[in-house]
């Protein structure tokens, strides 16, 4: 029977090889990876907010978010903890040794409603890998957009991901960081201490009706930083986060990410907070 | 399309003990035929004197470990295993829970029941009650069972060949058992365990239409109380259910079972 | 849709006829259970009302099955399990059952496998007598207009036969002398009293249609407790559900120094404790009450915001199994009686 | 070696369990032989005290993992006697499937992998797999066909739960049991050609002295592994009931482990006394093996168990095919149920290494008290008298190059099964 091979394998994970990893902080590493074949690195067309699925043979396959920019397409940028089994078979893997990528996949972050807005980025500890995609993409295409806040926040120096870069574009005047630890241990941390919700004491006056907020953190933080965005009246649907479900497919089949009828891996990883209020169980 | 050829990784030192058990565990790994030969081809046995002579006992990347812990001698043993070996895994029920010979576990009733067998006789070191390896030194892995699955050992040891954490099993006997397309004996009201039993075997006694003893030991999410509750209601003794769930349950039903005894009392 | 007529002397020949569209399944006893397995003998297929222990789902989406090899060389899909196929005898409410899984698995992107064992069976249905626990009158699945090849229904000495699609009508042309497309008045009265007759034999039944707002209201209620603590989170509830469909998948590999070995999917339930969990230990679903909420939302309200329908089927299979009797039936009439404000 | 010496050989390879052998010399002889159990003691009498028959049967198998099944039904045996559970004749047939089961995955693993090494000069038979492939091959395809019938008749390779009291949990079906058939029939020929390798081998003598053998006695007039007569090499018959008379367990001062003595003196159980009480019943393929391989020296050598376990390899294949021809013509036996709940039952039946007695007294449904005598515990006397004879014929002849290794072929060739014997007994460390 060949009807199986008439349709597409949305299974099937691709090669690619790590061009180069660094670690960002301790068990946290940025990693850059091409596919294999060069067509396919350049075919391989995603939205920022989406995620891959990414296989070592043997060990697994887990979701990832792609924390590049298709504005800079060709290599997929992920930033990666060490959590388990997979994450600690890929922190063995060299340069250029082989890993194996399907997607891209989920609704990735809705442009539309932030073109000539204001943005409002605001990261909470690893949920800034994903909102990294987003960040670059309106630096990229900065004349689309209007204001763009950058508000992140760790919980000491040591845990501040992508410091120089985004020591960086600090510098830049197209764009205002705000930058936060919860408590500075080292002593030499230049920026503000306390939670990310006290920078938006820092953000200067805005228009709610002509605002957009990305958000994406640990779930503790969405609580708290909604609360905020609320008290600017910025309207619930213009309020983007990304979430995180266990997945095991990426393309609404295995069933793990569901919550009443959706499925994160499709109609996710990105809901406005109105979609929250809706399924109870979302944050 | 271009990809690199991975490198041949090393193989890895194994040695596979036996302490105080039946045998079960090291005997089920010689039973399997399909993998024996290529199992010596993955990786070096360095020590395994149930199938070979001539045991080197130096450094090892992974211990398999069989048998309780039931003298003072194996309790040394069992350190100095530990000292050189990256990985230890407990193999069967008896290195992870104790084995049968820990039903009694801290019943305090060990003493009594060495006179029984033995008379009056004075031992010169007296042998400890038994327990689990784990009581004695940090183990890495487990594979439960008594004996163990051919499945869910073989996929252990190919993840550690390469380097890889294994997978642990968190789903009760139920899912293998409905898998394999049986009837519930709960519903026959029989005193199965499957329900609170750690997956693994394959289901291997509810296939034969026979309940669950609960050989693997507890899985972690079982759902104890209510379990008692369902069997006492088909008119099963509370004693019945707790002597059972304690037959193959060892050291580590202990904690599972402490509230429904305070329940009852 | 044509519909004919088959003396019931013509049933054997006529079904074992089909063998040449493909191996023939259908629900047969073995070890004491019946399964849906190989049909070698006419007499080994059981066509009454009986339920299965688990649905057809099992042959479109197989228990356990190896979805790739691996190797240095990277993952090759394996399809060898997608063979030509004839199911006999499934009832109405298998057939729903899998259409419901067709709205997951052939929905943008189709998952290969179950499109592939889908496209390669055949799926010749037959009319029951409902079970002890059959719920089908209720969930508006006692009968079937779509999903078979072909459709009979028993009326003693003949059957009505539905032809549901082109390869259906090409297993009655093998046939053709079998079948007559003369249906007289009496036959069709014949048909409708046999409906009547089979419409008051349901034993029980619930409100499926008030079902989806009464879930969403009862999100707080205290009845999921009640459940949650007697639940024993065997899954069993999930595996005979013709409409659930989650899996896990493993990668095992060979006992080699190689890089080889094999990616499986297996059956998972949202009733086990890690179903929900996420790294950094955080557990969406830890406690029972979420993960039986989770699956009577599923069941009875959210697949039909999904997908235009609610997933149960009533096949009563979770009312046979569970052995607290925690089901569709005993959940709905908690929820309707105890949580929703009389009006 | 010097005159006065020590040999300590620890662990013991390539038997079941953790044991070793401790040899003292003094003065070019031989003062003190022991062999010894590493393991601790698991006190399987007290473990079913108040247990049911059920939890009994689920227990005992955990003995010992290779005969696991001898245990069973060694208990089933003495459970049915002493609850009076009449078993039709069919569940009588599957149980000797079983058994022969049990047989050929235990013979063949000792066989092949742990005895054939030592006269081959391998350490593992996997090492021998260069040289020997055809019969590696062939021996793991014997051992696991023992397994397929273990699974199918215990309901897994080792513990299974299937044998019940009265009968089965599942019997197989036709298909199955003739599968099974005509694999018995394909690997008779390789079980066949192994006695043309065994003839081959030069037997050492060294050890050679008289001993006595004991096994139980058929209650037909051909070969079998189960009855309810002990009988022994001094021409004698004894009830099985009377066990604890014919066997004198007693506690040695030095090692606290239970031996066992026949008339007080050191006998013998296993392949080897089957042969030499009973091998005039064979039939078949397995006469025409015993007859070319036996000769006197079985009576005076312990190595010979090997050559008694190849023939009764060939004796269980053709068992198989007939006991199956036999249980395809019967019924689906019904599970027989208990007549009373209480009584006193000896159970006996050879396990591949030996008789297995168990023996119950069951009160209202509970195991009162229990009695566990394995042939291990029979036979380590025996074991250390050999080693005693052999180690001075060496001494003497000044033979000791290798010692060691010819104390543990002569060990290993009773197949000994030390979780067996350590169900109760425990260390001694000096
Ligand atoms: C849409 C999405 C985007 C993600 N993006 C990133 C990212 O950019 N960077 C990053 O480091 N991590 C990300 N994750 C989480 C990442 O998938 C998990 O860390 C990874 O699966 C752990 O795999 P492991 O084998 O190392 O851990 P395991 O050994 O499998 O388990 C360790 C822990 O991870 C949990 N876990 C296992 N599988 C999953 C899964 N599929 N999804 C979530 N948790 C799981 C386990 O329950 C356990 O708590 C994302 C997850 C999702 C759903
Ligand atoms: S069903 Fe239970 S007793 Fe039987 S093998 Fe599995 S875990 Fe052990
Ligand atoms: S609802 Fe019933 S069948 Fe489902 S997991 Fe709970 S106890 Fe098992
Ligand atoms: S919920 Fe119950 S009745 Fe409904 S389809 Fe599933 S098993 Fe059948």
């Amino acid at each position: 029977m060949t009807a199986a091979n008439q349709v597409e394998n949305p299974f099937q994970p691709e090669p690619a090889r790590i061009v180069r990893q660094y670690d960002l902080i301790k068990d946290h590493r940025f990693f850059q990876i091409r596919f294999t074949d060069m067509e396919r690195a350049m075919s391989f067309i995603y939205k920022p907010g989406q995620f891959a699925m990414l296989s070592l043979p043997g060990v697994g396959e887990a979701p990832f978010s792609i924390s590049s920019t298709p504005s800079r397409p060709g290599i997929l940028e992920m930033g990666i903890r060490r959590t388990g089994k997979l994450t600690d078979a890929l922190f063995q893997k060299k340069d250029n040794d082989i890993v194996y990528i399907r997607g891209p996949y989920g609704n990735g972050f809705k442009i539309e409603p932030m073109v000539e807005r204001d943005i409002i980025i605001v990261a909470g500890g690893l949920g800034v890998i994903p909102l990294r995609s987003i960040l670059y993409y309106v630096l990229d295409n900065r004349d689309q957009f209007d204001e763009l806040y950058f508000l992140y926040g760790s919980k000491n120096p040591d845990e501040f991901l992508f410091r120089r870069e985004f020591f960086q574009i600090k510098d830049r005047d197209d764009i205002d960081c705000f930058y936060t630890v919860d408590q500075d241990s080292t002593g030499n941390w230049t920026e503000s201490t306390g939670f990310v919700t006290e920078l938006f004491k820092q953000i200067p006056d805005i228009d709610p009706q002509t605002t957009t907020a990305v958000v994406c953190g640990p779930p503790v933080m969405y609580k708290n930083v909604i609360k905020e965005l609320l008290k600017l009246k910025i309207p619930k649907n213009m309020i983007q986060m990304t979430l995180e479900r266990r997945m095991k497919c990426g393309v609404g089949k295995c069933g793990h990410c569901a919550l009443d009828h959706i499925y994160t891996c499709m109609d996710g990883p990105v809901f406005t907070y109105w979609d929250t209020l809706h399924f109870r169980e979302l944050i | 399309m271009e990809v690199k050829s991975e490198k041949q990784i090393v193989k890895p030192r194994i040695g596979i003990y036996g302490f105080t058990g039946c045998a079960g565990d090291q005997l089920l790994i010689i039973h399997t035929e399909d993998q024996i030969l290529n199992l010596f081809d993955a990786v070096d046995i360095k020590s395994f004197v149930m199938a070979s002579s001539n045991p080197t006992e130096g450094e090892l990347d992974v211990a398999f470990v069989e048998g309780s812990i039931s003298t003072e001698e194996e309790r040394e043993h069992i350190k100095e295993i530990r000292d050189r070996a990256q990985i230890v895994v407990a193999m069967g029920n008896c290195a992870v829970a104790g084995g049968p010979q820990a039903m009694f576990a801290r019943d305090g009733s060990f003493a009594e029941r060495i006179k029984q067998v033995y008379g009056d006789v004075k031992f010169i070191t007296d042998p400890v009650e038994a327990t689990p390896i784990d009581e004695v030194i940090t183990v890495d892995y487990y594979l439960p069972g008594c004996p163990i699955s051919q499945p869910q050992t073989m996929a252990l040891i190919g993840r550690l060949i390469h380097g890889v954490e294994p997978e642990d099993i968190t789903t009760p006997v139920c899912l293998e058992c409905k898998l394999n397309e049986n009837k519930c004996l709960l519903n026959d009201k029989k005193l199965c365990l499957g329900p609170v039993t750690m997956g693994g075997c394959g289901s291997a006694c509810p296939n034969y239409g026979l309940p669950c003893v609960g050989c693997w030991g507890p899985n972690k999410d079982g759902n104890f109380s209510e379990l008692f509750r369902l069997l006492n209601s088909f008119g099963i003794a509370h004693e019945e259910v707790m002597r059972r769930i304690r037959n193959y349950g060892g050291h580590k039903i202990l904690k599972y079972i402490e509230d429904i005894k305070d329940k009852e009392r | 849709m044509r519909i004919l007529k088959m003396k019931s002397d013509f049933l054997k020949e006529f079904l074992m006829s089909l063998e040449k569209f493909g191996k023939l399944y259908g629900p047969k006893r073995e070890k004491g259970i019946l399964t849906y397995a190989p049909i070698e003998r006419f007499e080994e297929l059981v066509l009454n009302g009986e339920n299965t222990i688990i649905p057809l789902k099992k042959l479109f989406h197989p228990k356990k099955f190896i979805m790739f090899h691996f190797d240095d060389e990277g993952f090759k899909p394996d399809y060898s399990m997608i063979e030509k196929r004839v199911i006999l005898g499934a009832h109405p409410c298998e057939i729903h059952g899998v259409l419901r899984l067709d709205d997951v698995f052939l929905t943008d992107p189709p998952d290969p496998y179950y499109s592939g064992l889908r496209n390669s069976t055949a799926i010749i249905g037959f009319s029951c007598m409902p079970s002890e626990s059959a719920l089908c009158k209720s969930t508006g699945t006692d009968i079937v207009e779509e999903g078979f090849d072909l459709f009979f229904v028993d009326l003693d000495d003949f059957f009505l036969v539905w032809i549901g699609s082109s390869l259906g009508h090409d297993m009655i042309l093998e046939r053709e002398d079998f079948f007559d497309d003369k249906v007289t008045h009496e036959d069709i009265q014949r048909y409708i009293d046999w409906r009547e007759n089979r419409d008051t034999l349901f034993k029980h039944s619930f409100n499926f249609p008030a079902m989806p707002d009464i879930i969403e209201l009862s999100y707080d209620s205290e009845v999921w407790d009640y459940f949650a603590e007697k639940c024993l989170s065997c899954g069993q509830c999930t595996m005979v559900c013709p409409t659930c469909n989650c899996y896990d998948v493993n990668d095992v590999f060979d006992i080699t120094t190689k890089t080889s070995g094999r990616r499986e999917r297996i059956w998972d339930s949202c009733m086990f404790v890690d179903y929900s969990l996420v790294a950094g230990g955080h557990n969406f679903r830890g406690t029972r009450a979420d993960r039986l909420k989770l699956w009577y939302t599923h069941k009875l309200k959210a697949f039909a915001n999904e997908y235009g329908r609610p997933s149960c089927v009533g096949c009563g299979r979770c009312v046979d199994t569970c052995p607290v009797d925690i089901n569709v039936l005993t959940v709905s009439e908690a929820l309707t009686r105890c949580e929703v404000p009389k009006q | 070696m010097t005159k006065s010496d020590k040999i300590n050989i620890k662990p013991l390879a390539r038997v079941e369990g953790n044991g070793g052998i401790k040899v003292e010399i003094s003065d070019n002889k031989i003062t003190n032989v022991e062999v010894q159990i590493l393991e601790g003691p698991r006190l399987f009498e007290t473990l079913v005290i108040g247990k049911t028959p059920e939890e009994n049967l689920s227990l005992v198998p955990r003995i010992c993992a290779i005969c696991n099944l001898s245990h069973k039904y060694a208990s089933l045996r003495g459970l049915e006697k002493a609850l009076d559970v009449e078993i039709p004749e069919a569940t009588n047939i599957f149980r000797h499937i079983m058994h022969h089961g049990e047989m050929l995955e235990s013979h063949s693993l000792h066989l092949y992998f742990l005895a054939l090494p030592d006269f081959f000069g391998y350490d593992n038979a996997v090492a021998m797999a260069d040289e020997h492939g055809e019969v590696v091959t062939k021996a793991l395809q014997l051992k696991a066909f023992g397994n397929k019938i273990m699974r199918m008749m215990g309901g897994r390779m080792i513990h299974g739960e299937n044998p019940i009291l009265g009968g089965f949990g599942r019997i197989p079906n036709r298909k199955t049991l003739i599968e099974i058939q005509e694999e018995a029939k394909e690997l008779l020929a390789f079980a066949i050609d192994t006695i043309d390798i065994l003839a081959e081998l030069e037997i050492a003598s060294h050890m050679e002295r008289d001993t006595q053998f004991l096994c139980c006695k058929p209650p037909h007039d051909g070969y079998d592994y189960y009855g309810d007569i002990l009988i022994t090499s001094d021409g004698l018959e004894h009830l099985v009931e009377d066990y604890s008379k014919v066997i004198e367990e007693r506690v040695v001062s030095h090692s606290f482990a239970k031996r066992s003595l026949y008339k007080g003196k050191p006998f013998s159980v296993g392949a080897l006394a089957r042969m030499l009480l009973l091998g005039d019943r064979l039939k078949g393929e397995a006469k025409k093996a015993y007859e070319k391989l036996y000769n006197e020296r079985w009576h005076r050598n312990p190595l010979y168990n090997n050559f008694a376990q190849a023939i009764e390899q060939i004796f269980s294949l053709e068992s198989v095919i007939e006991t199956i021809d036999q249980g395809l013509e019967m019924e689906q036996p019904e599970v027989a149920k208990p007549k009373r709940t209480s009584g006193t039952g000896t159970g006996v039946v050879e396990a591949p290494r030996g008789t297995l007695i168990h023996h119950y007294e069951i009160k209202d449904g509970r195991t009162a008290y229990a009695d566990y005598i394995t042939p291990t515990a029979m036979f380590l006397d025996d074991i250390e008298a050999f080693i005693l004879k052999g180690g001075e014929e060496l001494l003497s002849s000044g033979k000791t190059d290798n010692i060691e290794l010819q104390f543990e072929m002569i060990a290993r060739s009773y197949d000994p099964c030390i979780s067996c014997s350590a169900h109760l007994v425990t260390v001694e460390f000096k």
